[in-house]
Parts: C-alpha cells; structure tokens; sequence
C-alpha cells in the first residue's frame, strides 16, 4: 500500500515549530545558563534537527519499512550471511529490563544475572569450538578476526618472535574482512590460492608457508561451501612452522556438534551469533564477534572475562578492579565477577564488555536447541543448501560439484558467454519475484559467483520455489534480464554517478 | 524443532532428489578422524515457555535503572527512549534485514541511513558522516587511524588524561601493532591544559584525541586545544557527547569553524538501552576532504535507470569486500539498528527537544553538584564547568561504602574512578540526566549522609 | 515488496509434522488420560489446526498485515471514525505486566493501582461528560448505547411506568447501532427526520414527541458534523413528557471542553475511547463504551463500579462482594475497592470489569493532554475539518453549507448525474493515491453520501494533497474510477456473489 | 502537542483559507449557553517521560501473574502467550486499521480473519463462525438472542447452576426487557443432572446454556444433555474452553454429533494477556442454517472484477448499518485484534501443541487436586472429573485467610465462591495452566497448610 507522501525525506517533512516531544518543567531551581556554562562554549543554535510531530514520524518510518525485503518477510539466501529466522522470543528476552536497562558499571552483586548469563556463554562458546578459553567482547566478525590477531601478536611478542612471524596466510577466497583485519593488526598479507572447490591449494599453500608464517586464516567450511579436505595438513605444517592457526568462523552454521575449531587444529576461531545464532542483522548490524582460543593464548586475550567464584571462595583482587564489595562482607555464595586479566592481556578491544544483547539472543538460542538441536540445525542446514544444489544445478553449473555443506556457489559465466547476461542480471531479477538474491561476485575465485544460502530456516516448498523461479529466470530474453527489477520503485540505481560526486547527506 | 520446516516426508524427498541415503551422508565431507563423536556438552533444550521462565529468573538476579535510581555515566546514559523509538526499531523488515546489497529492496535502510547521515553532519558541523561503527571507543580508534593514515605521521597519537579511559585503552590497542605510540597528557584539574598538551606536540604527532565534554563531565578549552593541534600539522578527533549539542557548540565550530577534523561519538544515548555496554552506536563525521579514508559504509543519493532520485551505498572501494587488504578499515556489520534508532530519536526531539533535554542534564546534574558541595564530607573534585557530569571526593575516602550502601538504600551512586586514575580513589563520577528528579536526588544526597552518619559502622562492615 | 507464496491460507502452508511449539515434560506424575477423564468426553483427535513451523507463521502474518491501509501508515479519513494516531506511549503503558498480568478476580489489595486507574476514569469522564455517575463496564460504543437504554429501562420500571415509556426517538441520520440497540432493550424505535444539516426536523419531532416516549437518542455534533441548532428545546420537550435524553458521544472528539452532555441537557452518553481518546481499532476492534449518566440514573448502573475509600474509612459489605481482606486488619489507608452497588442496579452486562486495555489507554491520552490539550484536541479537529470542507466544496456540494464541527459530508450526487461516478467510484479511486477511504453511503439522509473526518492528528500539507487528489478524481474518465482501484492487488470484490453462496471457511 | 501538526503558521493559513478570524469562531456553532466557560478540571498535561514515570508508579501498586504465582481461573487464564503472537498482535498495519470496509487495502485483515473463522468452525465442528464478540458472556448472551429468534420461543431459557454466574447475569440482562425468563437449575454435584433439566424445559423454551467444562472445571454429561434439550426443541448453547479441546469432544459432535447448535466461547485463553477482564475474545460458531441470525461481521472468500481469488465482509444485511432496527444485533466495533491473536496461538500451537496444552493443563490440576485431597483440613467439594480447574473446601471456612496468607506468601490462591454462591463460602475454585510447576504446587500446598497450623493466629488476625 504505496504512501510516497510521508516517506519524504525528514527535512521535506520538516516545519518549523512542530514538535513531537515535550520534556517537564524544570523541578530544581534554575540557574542562568551563562552563569553555567562559559558563553564561548555554547551554541548559537540548537542543531538544525527536522522538527515533527509524532504521527508523522510514525508514518514516516513505517513506510520506510516496508521498502525493505527481510528474513520476517522474504527468502534471503544471501550466502555467507546465514540469514535464518531470528525467533520473537530472544526479541523478548532482550527487551526484559532486568536486561535492557542495566548499567555497564553498575555494582558486580546488582549484576549477577547478567554475569551468569555471560560466563555461561563462555562456557558454551568453548564447548561448540573445543576452545577453551573465550573472549565475548568483540563487536561483530571482523572485530573478532582482528582481535584474535591481536591475541596472536601479543602471543608472538611474549615469545620474542613478533619479528619473525610477519605474515598472515589468506586463501584468495576468504571474505574481504580476513585481509583487511590482517593489515589493521599490523601484519603483512600473503594471498594463497585455492582450487575450484575453494580448497587451499596445496602447491600454492607449500610455496608460501614459510618461518614468517604467524597465522593461517581459514574459512571452514570454507566460503564455497566445501569442508576443506587438507585441514589436518595445514594445520600440521602451520603448527610445525610455529605459527597459529585462525578460523574464520562465519560458516559455523554447517558444523554446529559435527566438529570443532579446536579438533581439526585451530588455535583460535571467532563466532558471528548475528548468523550462527540469530542475532537479527539490524540492516547491517549488530552483531557480535566472541573469540576462542587454545589454552596457551588465555592469557593474552583482551580483559575483563566472566569468572565464577565457587561458594566460600574470595576472589582475588576483585576490589581493585572495580568489583564493589566482593571483599567485604560475609562469605560470598557462588557468583560471578569479572577477571581483568593477566599483565599478558592484550588490553581492551572497545568501551564496556561487549555486545551483550547480541550475546544474549544467541544465549536464548543454544538454550533452546540443546546440544541435539544445534546438530540438528547443521544437519537441516547441510540438507537444504545440498538439496537446492541438486535442483538448481540442472541450469546453473556448480564449479564445486555435486555437494556442499550449508551453502554452494554457481556460476553465470557460461550464460554471461551465451546471452550476456550476468550474476547481476539474475539477482535483480529474483527481486520481481519476490526472493531476495543471493550473494554475487563472491568469492572472487568463482567467475559471476551466485552464492546461494538458504539455512535450515526454509521449507522445501520455498526451495522448490525459488529454483523454479531460478530456472525461469535463467531461460527469460537477456533484455528483460538487463532491465530488472521491474516491480520494484526504483531500479538499479546509478552507482557510478553516485560514487563520482557523492551526495552523502540532505542539503538545504 | 520451533524453526525447521523439514518434516520426516520432507527429509526423505530431499535425501532421495539428492541421491543420497542420510543427512550422515551428507556430513562426509568432513572426516572422520575430525568428527566430534559425542553430543555436545550444553544444557538441554527447552520450549518457549520454560526459556522464558529461565531467563526471566536469571533477570531477576539483575538490578537496573527501572528499579534502582541510577547516578551512573560515563559513556552509558539513562535517557529517556520514547515509545516511538521502540516500535520503530521493532519493525521486522528493519531489523531481520542486512546491509543493502540490493538496493531496490532496501530503500527502506538506505533512506534510513542517508537520513541518519545527514542528522550526524547537522550536529557535528562536519561534511560528512558514515553509516555507523561499533560503539564509541573503536570510532574513536578509526579516528586515530584515520589520521594517522591522512597526515602519514606514524609517530604519536597525542590524549589528554580526560579522555575516557576505555577509549584510551582501545585507541592503544589499535596503534600499539602498528608501531605508534600514545602519549598521555595529564589532566589534574579535570581538563586538560593547551599549553602542556603545545609541548606534546611533535612534526610525527598525527593527532589529539579531544573529549568535550569530558570523561570527567568538564568542558576542555576547545578553542585553544583546536588551535594548538592544528598549529602542530595535526588533526584533531573530537569525541562528543550527541545532547550536549542541545547547547554547546558543534565540533566542527570549535575556534570559530576551525574546528575538528574528525568527530566521533557514542550513540546510545540517542534512543538505545543501556543494555550492559553494548550492542551500542559509533558515530563518526569528518571534513570533506578525508571521506576517502573514512571507515564503513556511507549511503549516497543518485538516481536509478529511469531517473528517479534514489539512495545506494557508495564510495565502496574504500571497503574490505572490494580492496580487502588495501581497505581503510576491517569493517563490514556496523550498528545498523541503533543508526536507525538515533534517526527516530532525534526526529522525535526536533531542535527545542534536544535543547530542553541538554538544559534539564545541566540544570540537574548541577542542583546535586551545589548539594554535594554543601556537605562537609564531600566535595567537587574540579573547578571547570561541567554538563551533566561531574566528579566528587568523599574527604573519608569510602568510596567503596558509599557504592554499597547507596546500593542498598535503591541507589546506583557513580562510577567509582579508582579502577581507572589511581589517585582519584576517594572520587565517583556521578551523571544526572533529564529523567532524575529533585525528590531522588535529595533523597540519594540523604543516604550518603546518612552514610556519613554511620561511618563507624560502615567502618566496621568494611573490616570485617 | 510483494510476496504472495507466504500469504496463501494457513491451511495451504500446513504439511503433516510440523510445529513451532515446544511444550515441556510433564513434571508431575502423569496419569492414564482415560483414568481421569470419561472416555466418552474425549475426542478422537485434536481440531485440524494447521501444522506450522514458527519462521512461516512470521512471515504469513506479517505479509499479510502489508496489505491493510492502517492509520499507522496512511491517511485515513474514514467519517464517524474518528481514526486519529495512536500513541505509541499507549501500548508500552498497557504492555506493562502490572496491568497486562492482572487477573480480574485477584485479591483487590492487590489491584489498587489498576483500581486507581479505574476510579480516576470514572471521574474524568463524567467531568467531560458532565454527568456525574459512572460505569466504565459497555465493551464498545453501541454496547454503551445497550447498556444506557438498560438503565433507563431500569428507570421507568423503578418509576412504574415502563409500560408507559415504550418509544425510543431515533433521527434518521443516526448510526445503525442506535435503533439496532433500542430495539434489543425491548424499545420500540421512531424515526425522526432530519434536515440537510443532519439537524432535526422540528415539526417531525413535535410529530413524533409524545408521552410513550422514553428516550431520545441524539448524536451531536450529529453524523454530518453539525452541532444541533434545536439542542436545549429537544432537551426541554423530552423532559418535560418524562422521557430522558441519551447522547451518542460517538463525535465528542469536537465538543472536548467546548461543551458538555449535561450541560446541553443530556442525562445519559456513551464514549468511544477507541476514537476520542485514541485507543487503537484493532482491524475492528477492541472499542469500549464507557457510560455517564445523571446522578439520578447512578443507582440504575450495572455493577461493579470502583469506590474510593479515604484514610481511615471503612467499607461497607466489601467482604459479601469477594473483597479481601478490606474489613480485616488494621485500618486502611485510602484505596479503592469494587462497589457491587444499589438492588436497583440493572445488573451485568458483560463478563469482569471492562474492556480495561483500552480505558488504560484512554487514561494515558487524558493524563497527556490536560485540560488545555483535550480541547486543542478539539479546536484543531475542527479547525482540519473546516479547512478540508473549504477546499472541498468547490468541486463536491457540501449540503450541510460552509461549516461544521470535526467531519462533514459532501454529495457524489451531482457527479453521479453528470457522469454516472458514485462516491465508491471515487472512494475507490483514492486508495490508489495512498489514501484510505472516508466513509461512504452514510449517513442515509446524503444521497450519495462522502463522510470525511480528518482528525486533528493530520498536516495540512496532507489535506492539501488529499483535496489536490480528491479535484483531480473527480475530473477523470468515468471508466477510469469504475474500474478503480487499479494499483491494488484486487479490486471491487464480488459481494453479491459473496453473499448469495457465502464461502466463510476454508474448505478441505 | 505532540500529536498535532499544525504550527501557529499553518492555522494562520487554515483560518484564512475558511475565512474565518480564529478557532473560536469555528465553535461559534456550539450555542454560547450551552458552553463551558471554565478549563475542565483535569489533572495537568504530562510529557511522554512524565507520564511514564506515573503510569510505572501506578502499576507497580498492583500484583500480578508475574510476580505472584496465580491459581485463579473462572474463565480469565493464564495460558503461556508466545512472542509471536506480540510480534504480529503489535503491527501497526493490523492493530491501527479499522473494519475493513474498503477490502482492497484490507486484505491482510480479511485474510486473518477468514482464517480465524475456519479455525473456530474447526474447534468447535460447527459450520459457520463470525468474526469476533465482545467476550464469553456477552456471546453466550447473544447466543440465546439468536436462539429465540430461531425457535420463535419468548418463554424461557434454561441454565445450569454451573454456568459461570458473570455469564448468567449477562444472559439475564439481555433477556430481561425482552420478557423471557431465566431459570436456573441447582448443580448440586457441581454438574446439573440431565433428567432434572428436562423437567425445566417447556414448549417456550428457546435454548439451555451447557458450559463444559463448567465454571466448576468439572465434565458436564453433554451427551444427555443434548438429547434433552433437543428432544424439547430447544436449541443448545454450548459454551467451551478452547484449550480443552486438545482433550475433549467439540461442541459440534457432543451425542455423536447431534451437538450444540451454538457454541460461544471466551477466546483470551487463546494468547490474549488477563489484563484484568478485557478486551478479550468473544468467540461464536453455529449451524449453518442458523448464519442469517448470527450477529457480528462475518469475512467470506469471493473473487474480484479480474477473477483473483479475494475476501469481503459477506451477509452484511444482518447488520445494524444496514438493517439498523430490523438487524440480527447491535455489534459493530468487535474484537478484531483478539481473533488475529487467537490465530496466531492457534497457528503456532498446531494439533499436537493444542493437545500437549490441554494435556498438561489435566495432568498438573490432578495433581494439585490430589494434594490437597491427601489434606485433613482440605476436601474436593465435587466429585465428577474436572479439565484444569476444581473447586476444594477449607473444611474451616476460612477462604479469606487462605486467599490473605496465600497473598502474602507470594500466591493468588484462588477464587473464592461465596461470593457467587452462598453456600459455596467455604469453597475456593483454582485452576492450574501450564505455566504452572510442580514446585509452586508443593509450596502453594505448604502455604495452605501452613495455614493450617497457624489457624489459631489467623483466627485471631480475622477477629480484630
Ligand atoms: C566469511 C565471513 N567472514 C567474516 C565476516 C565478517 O563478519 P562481520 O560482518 O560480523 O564483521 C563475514 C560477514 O559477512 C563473512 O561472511
Ligand atoms: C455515531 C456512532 N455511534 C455509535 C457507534 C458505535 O460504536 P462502536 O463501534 O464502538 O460499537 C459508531 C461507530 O462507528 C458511530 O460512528
């Protein structure tokens, strides 16, 4: 039900002396501001905010919304984002003020919920990785990746080798955040190759592995979709060189109880709960990046962790650290505080303990699936993407081969050759339809790359649907292709203008 | 399983398309030696209705600013967050949504977003805005890297004392790999003096992280600090707190427009839950000629095939998924959401709202200050003026007492300043904002009275 | 963003084995179903509900709701209505557990806010009434209408002259609810004509006035917007043959501290706080139909009513009428308790205390705007409805003349002669421009009627545009708003067809 | 005000555009006596913060379902609600849209609602349901509306004693003016015994009102009952708890599949919150010979101009907008949002979780009832089998101390019967749902028993 009226841009909408808010009558005897404040200071104006009233914001944003495709409303498969459900009830629990409305420095004993539900995360990270030791506080993937490498440079400098292991090794289809994360934590990037199947290749891998080598960053399942075959071998030969071995843990969703960082010889891994987990994508975010790492690389992750101080025991130091009368009073029952760490901690990866909402749902997810459930979301995820593969391969050659685990990559190179149409084209197209596309042109390693994903979050009537659609799609005159979407208000917007003389915010 | 469609029939059909005999089957791929060969050791599964009643007790473990009347800041306010704001930000498509990859089915986000932008350029003074970082500290960090790589100094990274110290330590966490040192100005009066910070200064120092107001709730000399970064060839990062705008100067006025070069922000304060520190808003604005450099994703206004006017994102090549190693920043998820909710919340205030808002922070946060002050036990740590914070001494140095039985009484008192400066460790940093009302703070000031009272007790308690 | 493979019917998207609702095990012992209950009770299965997985359920709901106009999202000047924003501060106010949770037969000590709440209402609604009793018990407008026509049937049975009383004066431009409400409290119901204006035709009324009249039901200002010029005379005449006045407050969004029931002579009114004070229409409900009457109609309330006991007073009988506690123990302090009321009462008229969700909301529209705001409140209805009316009357008759209250109703007549557009032509032509309906073919007395009540809540950039769009409709091709609306997925439902072999279920 | 637009320029413009001086002049209609030349005398006008903060006050004096672990029942029930239901209940679209009058931008709520229908008509096994009612009573009211109007019989209507008393008064309402009778048979046993019924039933009886279970909890013979009632040629109104039909028979096929005729049900146990009494959910299904006497909007399935499948209200001749004096009943707002929540529950539930409900609901209250049973002081005051509610007696009389102690100790015990029936003083009805644990179980029967021991002191406390 189209309004294009109240989705107007804010400052359109805008007229002076509307007003959708009205705060109270000052109850506390007021002072000259000048007398407060230095006059140079102040402004001559409040900021030039829209001035509205609150129908017409209401308005406004709701029809805004509805110009979105969502997972609440439509198939995502956008592949490597894991966009399954994100259940109501983990939107409940978030919002519940017990949770929502503490204080990061409040007092550790008002505190102790939310403590509880933070060591146990750890607990649980470190079950689903086979990694001991676990960090909540990085604030979405990327900062996880970065953070490990921290963790990582910090390992090698105790160990007097940071001079020697300089270089990070990155499969060329590793997602975009993997190098640039390497370079922001001060490494030296070394791009490795990998085969059709998105495996490392094992000749390239020999060719680069050298003494410099600090971090081997893999994706695996990898971002094809392929559980990489050599993974006990690179880990062999990276642990042998003294260097450490990172997962990028986006894919989790495929491995969830089948197997574990910690088992297949990873040191360190990071979460994306935004994915794995269900942490709602926001229209970009939050989400949450927790680490894990091996025993030996404790004590250089970033402080404070969540500890537990069984019943009767005192914990040691807490005062200074902050925690408020955990050494005073009575013995303590058992509870929860936090541990800023060993002088070998990395320090701090952001302000306060992390992004504890996102952590939160993900907590009432994996409480809600127990350790069958978990598998057996990996299961319907691998049965979905494998089952979507073997229909859609038919029409749209799958480089990889018959199978995947929760996600695979087709390619439009061969119907680019023939009609001219490309990844693009197909994607804009599946929007007429009423499915949201598929990641395209990732990995750079697949040609036209259409990166399907659908999770275990869809039925098999949707999948059928979609690749009939697809199918459909795939068979149309390259010129309704081009101009696509068609149902849609707007329609491949002119990115090149934009980016030649951006516009970047509403002038006037 | 509440989420999975697939029923046994569904299972059977798929295996069967697929050509395969089980799941199982489809989980070779990984081998056999590296299968985990137990269940997972996490507690079992529950249904919606015990979930909720598990999670609900744990939440009863928690005090919080519903039940508790909170004095706390420190970069994490109690503001008021209109009911609007909720049932916006509660909308499916804005929030199960992801980055607009596709725009024609995200114009909602998109529109949202360049909405967003151009409310942050409005209140900073500065050109432009991205769409959002992670929270307040790793936006101040971008900043600093953001400088670094504008003015090519790798040398220092210059922060007065009064800096947050959480931003600090992230700021270091930052440079520390990259071979850049920070360097620490002192701020015993509670701001920091330009003429010390002048001698800080050197021809490799590639900026001044600035905040105004400060960790301490000061007002810096802005003005001067300006002058004396920019003397030095450096750039200045301000970090600012989005309602104090309501009546101080934007940071691109500073020292009459010269102002800073890069602004960034904490954004919970615009409509956000305190949420235990997080997920929170970064917001970043910089001067035209670095948005080149900037981090994160920037939506941009064009026009589509037909001509109609439209938002994309753009100015991608500074992004990892496009120049990966050659990025200016690791950045992918940002805080979409919270962007969102700033947009509604300041759409909701207007001008009038936000100043009337900054006024009642001023206004009430100094009525508790001269209350305080009144005290023979207590007084203002700093002379400067301050906004809605502001630092007190306990003469008897118990803080720790004060926390607790303030605690008890249904007070959360201040941030106890000791964890972070040492020789503050008889001080609390107390913040009032619009929503504390004269009757809580005489009676907060009346328990720490009446702590006072009772020092020989609390005395005892805290030796026992 | 259309998707209309999750908006098939429920019992479509059901398939065997699926479920989104996970109950707990059972954590008492359980026994043999057939041990506990007569098998001749039990059903062999479970009703055919359909078998659904929870992301499905999301998304089939939340597709569907994009295909309403709502006042959320769109200009919606349905007359009579009153579809005025519904404040979001509202709903989080009746979200909170302290009245979501409540149960209507808990203790009353543990009610005193929920009753304090209730208490105030009833006061401030007889303070804008007029009228000083109170119940707040009718479920919506036309059950309020029920309920008073009970009181006054209780009335003249007290009095002995309910045989006498038999009439209930309705004028024909009254809303359906009124004759339908008077006839089901056993009245007998004469129509009374009325003028362009909606006012009432004098002569017919003295016609139609007689001692067998028992209560004239007045909507005023009346359905066309106009306040009843023969108000005090109607009033006087009513009276002085025994017989009461009841008020239709259905239109008090106008008269908000202009005027009141009482004080132009009324003895009985209803509110909609689904309309005057914002409560939400629910896609058709829930309303409420709070009553004020005269203190000489207070015994003949239905019962339970809220009292209010100061410090120090006892109640009387509190403990007969399952109050708990209240003549025990100490001494109260002020509360409120339920008053079971007077032998004259006329009784029940419905389950519990009311439809209190939406007097809490109206409670907290109340507190929002004061005195002052509730009659700004009115003060701009009127001022949109007159500004709408002197933009409109240039190219639609406005029968009633230059003026009125909150809504007024042009013909389509002329239009229809001319070129054979009805006003659901136009009607239907305006959803495709994004704006709702106003209501159509009411009242009875306008031929071809067009009902438009803007509400105070709208800009007059938006009656600016939805005159613009209302001239430009009137001058399009008559094929072009027949076939209206165009943009909307169907179009002009075949009710006829409906209703001769009514499809109400979904078969098979 | 933050709900209106227009600023002081634009009613400068209104007002010219009119032609007129000021708003006043608008009111000039409005007789200058008849006005009110005061301000009303209201509290003062509250910003959103303000009004929150006294509305939070105001709650946090009541007791509820979350903080106090409630027994009661009698026909308002504490039935988990899943967030689901909020999500979709909480949409704009849905709960800020009217009757849908216009179908083709209401399609989402015809849909909803034609659903909704189709799940009663499968609930109940009736053919034909409308689209909501008030709430039980005034449904079970309109019910035998409907029956007089179908049996032409204005005499009398026959109800069990077991019939919830708030639906007995309602139905004794609606009847009075109308000059038909309600006699009301003795349940003696807590269930009406059919032979005694038939004695009631004369040829001017439209209808007996069977609820089963009934305000009692207890299983009423529906079989008998049925036949009796209809060898009479009266109609049956059947009222049901929806929950317990994952259990038990429906109203349509009581004495194999004679049935009820018009079965009414109160519909908030179906994911709709307590919130003391209403809005909740009439719920009405009948025979379809009997549809053009139903009240209430009805959705029906039809095709548009172009032929796609679409909905519209239908049979809308039966209602007051139309038929005004000549209408089948008054009803025109109903409770539209509840049925879309009861849908939702419905959806979510299925067959298997409707039945696991019910189930659990039997299992739990069985064990409650046999607890206190075991009691010397507590007895089952019937005998039949009851579904989730059972009535026990305090063989001391002392229901007000149970429910005070009980309060006091954290429960709402249950509800207390004399108030509804004098000679049931000594009797408390409860009802256990499935949120219910056997934990709170135990600690209820402690408390009760407690009780017990203190008999002396809470004598004592009952005597002051
Ligand atoms: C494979 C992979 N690695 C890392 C990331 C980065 O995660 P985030 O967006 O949470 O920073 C992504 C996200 O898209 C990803 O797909
Ligand atoms: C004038 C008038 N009277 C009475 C009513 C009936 O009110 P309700 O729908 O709340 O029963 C209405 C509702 O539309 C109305 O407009």
């Amino acid at each position: 039900m189209k309004n294009t009226r109240d989705t107007k841009s804010l400052f359109e909408l805008s007229k002076p002396g509307r007003r959708a808010t009205r705060l109270p009558v000052c109850d506390v005897p007021e002072q000259a501001i000048e007398d407060l404040l230095p006059p140079s200071a102040l402004a001559e104006r409040a900021p030039e905010l829209p001035e509205l009233s609150e129908p017409q914001v209401v308005r406004h944003f709701l029809n805004l919304s509805t110009q979105n495709m969502s997972v609440d409303t439509h198939f995502y498969p956008l592949g490597s984002c894991t966009m399954k459900h994100n259940p109501k009830r983990n939107e409940r629990a978030a919002a519940m003020p017990g949770f929502a409305d503490l204080h990061p420095y409040q007092p550790e004993e008002s505190l102790q919920g939310m403590l509880q539900v933070l060591y146990e995360m750890q607990e649980y990270l470190s079950e689903i990785s086979g990694l001991p030791a676990c960090s909540l506080q990085p604030a979405a993937g990327a900062h996880g990746e970065l953070t490990a490498l921290w963790v990582a440079a910090a390992y090698f400098r105790d160990q007097g080798t940071i001079n020697r292991h300089r270089k990070v090794l990155v499969p060329d289809s590793a997602h975009g955040t993997n190098p640039a994360s390497a370079v922001m934590a001060g490494f030296e990037v070394v791009t490795v190759k990998t085969t059709v199947t998105g495996a490392v290749d094992m000749d390239d891998f020999h060719a680069k592995l050298d003494d410099h080598v600090a971090v081997f960053m893999i994706t695996n399942p990898n971002t094809v979709g392929i559980f990489e075959p050599s993974m006990r071998e690179i880990a062999d030969e990276v642990h042998a060189r003294g260097g450490l071995i990172y997962l990028d843990g986006a894919n989790m969703n495929a491995i969830l109880g089948v197997t574990r960082a910690g088992d297949f010889g990873a040191d360190m891994q990071h979460y994306n709960p935004h994915k794995t987990f269900s942490g709602p994508h926001g229209g970009g975010g939050p989400g949450a990046g927790p680490i894990c790492v091996t025993e030996e690389l404790r004590p250089y992750l970033p402080a404070p962790v969540v500890a537990k101080v069984s019943s009767g025991q005192r914990v040691a130091g807490s005062s200074e650290n902050g925690g408020i009368g955990a050494a005073d009073g009575p013995l303590p029952t058992a509870h929860y505080h936090l541990d800023f760490g060993s002088e070998k901690s990395l320090g701090r990866v952001r302000s306060f303990f992390g992004n504890v909402g996102v952590l939160l749902r993900a907590y009432c997810y994996i409480r809600t699936h127990g350790p069958d459930g978990l598998r057996r979301v990996s299961e319907h995820a691998v049965l979905n993407a494998n089952y979507l593969l073997s229909r859609v391969k038919h029409f749209l050659p799958v480089p990889q081969g018959d199978r995947c685990m929760h996600e695979f990559v087709a390619t439009v190179a061969p119907l680019k050759a023939a009609k001219g149409v490309t990844a693009m084209d197909l994607a804009k197209r599946l929007l007429d339809y009423g499915f949201h596309a598929p990641t395209v042109y990732f990995p750079l390693t697949v040609k036209e790359a259409f990166m399907i994903e659908p999770t275990e979050t869809e039925s098999k009537e949707t999948l059928d649907a979609f690749a009939e659609v697809l199918f459909r799609v795939t068979e149309e005159e390259p010129d309704v292709l081009h101009a696509a979407p068609h149902s849609t208000a707007i329609s491949r917007p002119d990115e090149v203008a934009a980016a030649r003389k951006p516009v970047m915010c509403h002038c006037g | 399983m509440p989420y999975i469609y697939n029923t046994t029939q569904d299972v059977q059909d798929m295996l069967a398309a697929i050509g395969v005999e089980s799941i199982e089957e489809l989980l070779d791929m990984v081998p056999e030696d590296l299968r985990l060969g137990r269940p997972l050791d996490l507690p079992a599964a529950q249904g919606e209705m015990e979930l909720e009643q598990t999670i609900r007790t744990i939440a009863g473990k928690n005090r919080h600013a519903g039940d508790t009347v909170s004095f706390l800041g420190g970069g994490s306010y109690d503001h008021f967050i209109p009911a609007v704001v909720d049932a916006v930000g509660s909308r499916g498509e804005f929030y199960t949504s992801y980055t607009p990859y596709q725009a024609e089915v995200a114009q909602g986000n998109l529109q949202a977003m360049f909405e967003y932008q151009t409310l942050i350029t409005r209140m900073t003074g500065l050109e432009v805005s991205n769409s959002s970082l992670y929270d307040g500290a790793t936006s101040a960090a971008e900043g600093v890297l953001m400088a670094i790589a504008a003015t090519r100094r790798k040398g220092r990274v210059v922060v007065p004392a009064s800096l947050h110290p959480e931003y600090r330590q992230t700021i270091e966490t930052y440079v520390q790999c990259l071979g850049v040192e920070v360097v620490t100005i002192p701020a015993p009066a509670g701001v920091v003096d330009a003429d010390e910070l002048r001698t800080a200064l050197d021809d490799q120092t590639a900026c001044v992280v600035l905040q105004h107001p400060n960790f301490f709730g000061a007002l810096e000399d802005t003005d001067s600090i300006t002058r004396v970064t920019h003397d030095a060839g450096a750039l200045l990062v301000g970090v600012f707190d989005p309602i104090s705008l309501g009546l101080l100067k934007r940071p691109g006025d500073w020292n009459d427009g010269d102002g800073a070069d890069i602004a960034v922000a904490e954004g919970q304060c615009l409509g956000s839950p305190m949420a235990y520190g997080g997920p929170y808003l970064g917001i970043m604005a910089c001067r035209e000629k670095l948005v080149r450099r900037m981090p994160g994703r920037i939506v941009g206004q064009t026009v589509d095939r037909r001509g109609t006017p439209c938002y994309t994102l753009t100015l991608q090549t500074r992004e990892q998924h496009i120049r990966r190693e050659k990025a200016t920043s690791n950045v992918c998820s940002n805080q979409g959401l919270f962007a969102l909710r700033a947009t509604v919340y300041l759409s909701l205030l207007g001008p009038e709202g936000l100043k009337e808002t900054a006024t009642l922070c001023l206004q009430k946060s100094r009525y508790l200050a001269d209350r305080l002050s009144e005290s023979d036990r207590f007084e203002l740590a700093f002379a400067p003026p301050t906004f809605k914070e502001f630092v007190f001494r306990d003469r008897e140095g118990k803080v720790d007492t004060l926390v607790k039985q303030s605690l008890d009484a249904g007070f959360f008192a201040g941030v106890p300043l000791g964890q972070f400066y040492p020789d503050l460790d008889d001080c609390l940093l107390v913040c009032v904002t619009e929503k504390r009302t004269r009757a809580e703070m005489d009676a907060f000031v009346e328990v720490l009275e009446g702590t006072a009272k009772d020092a020989k007790d609390a005395k005892l308690v805290a030796a026992e």
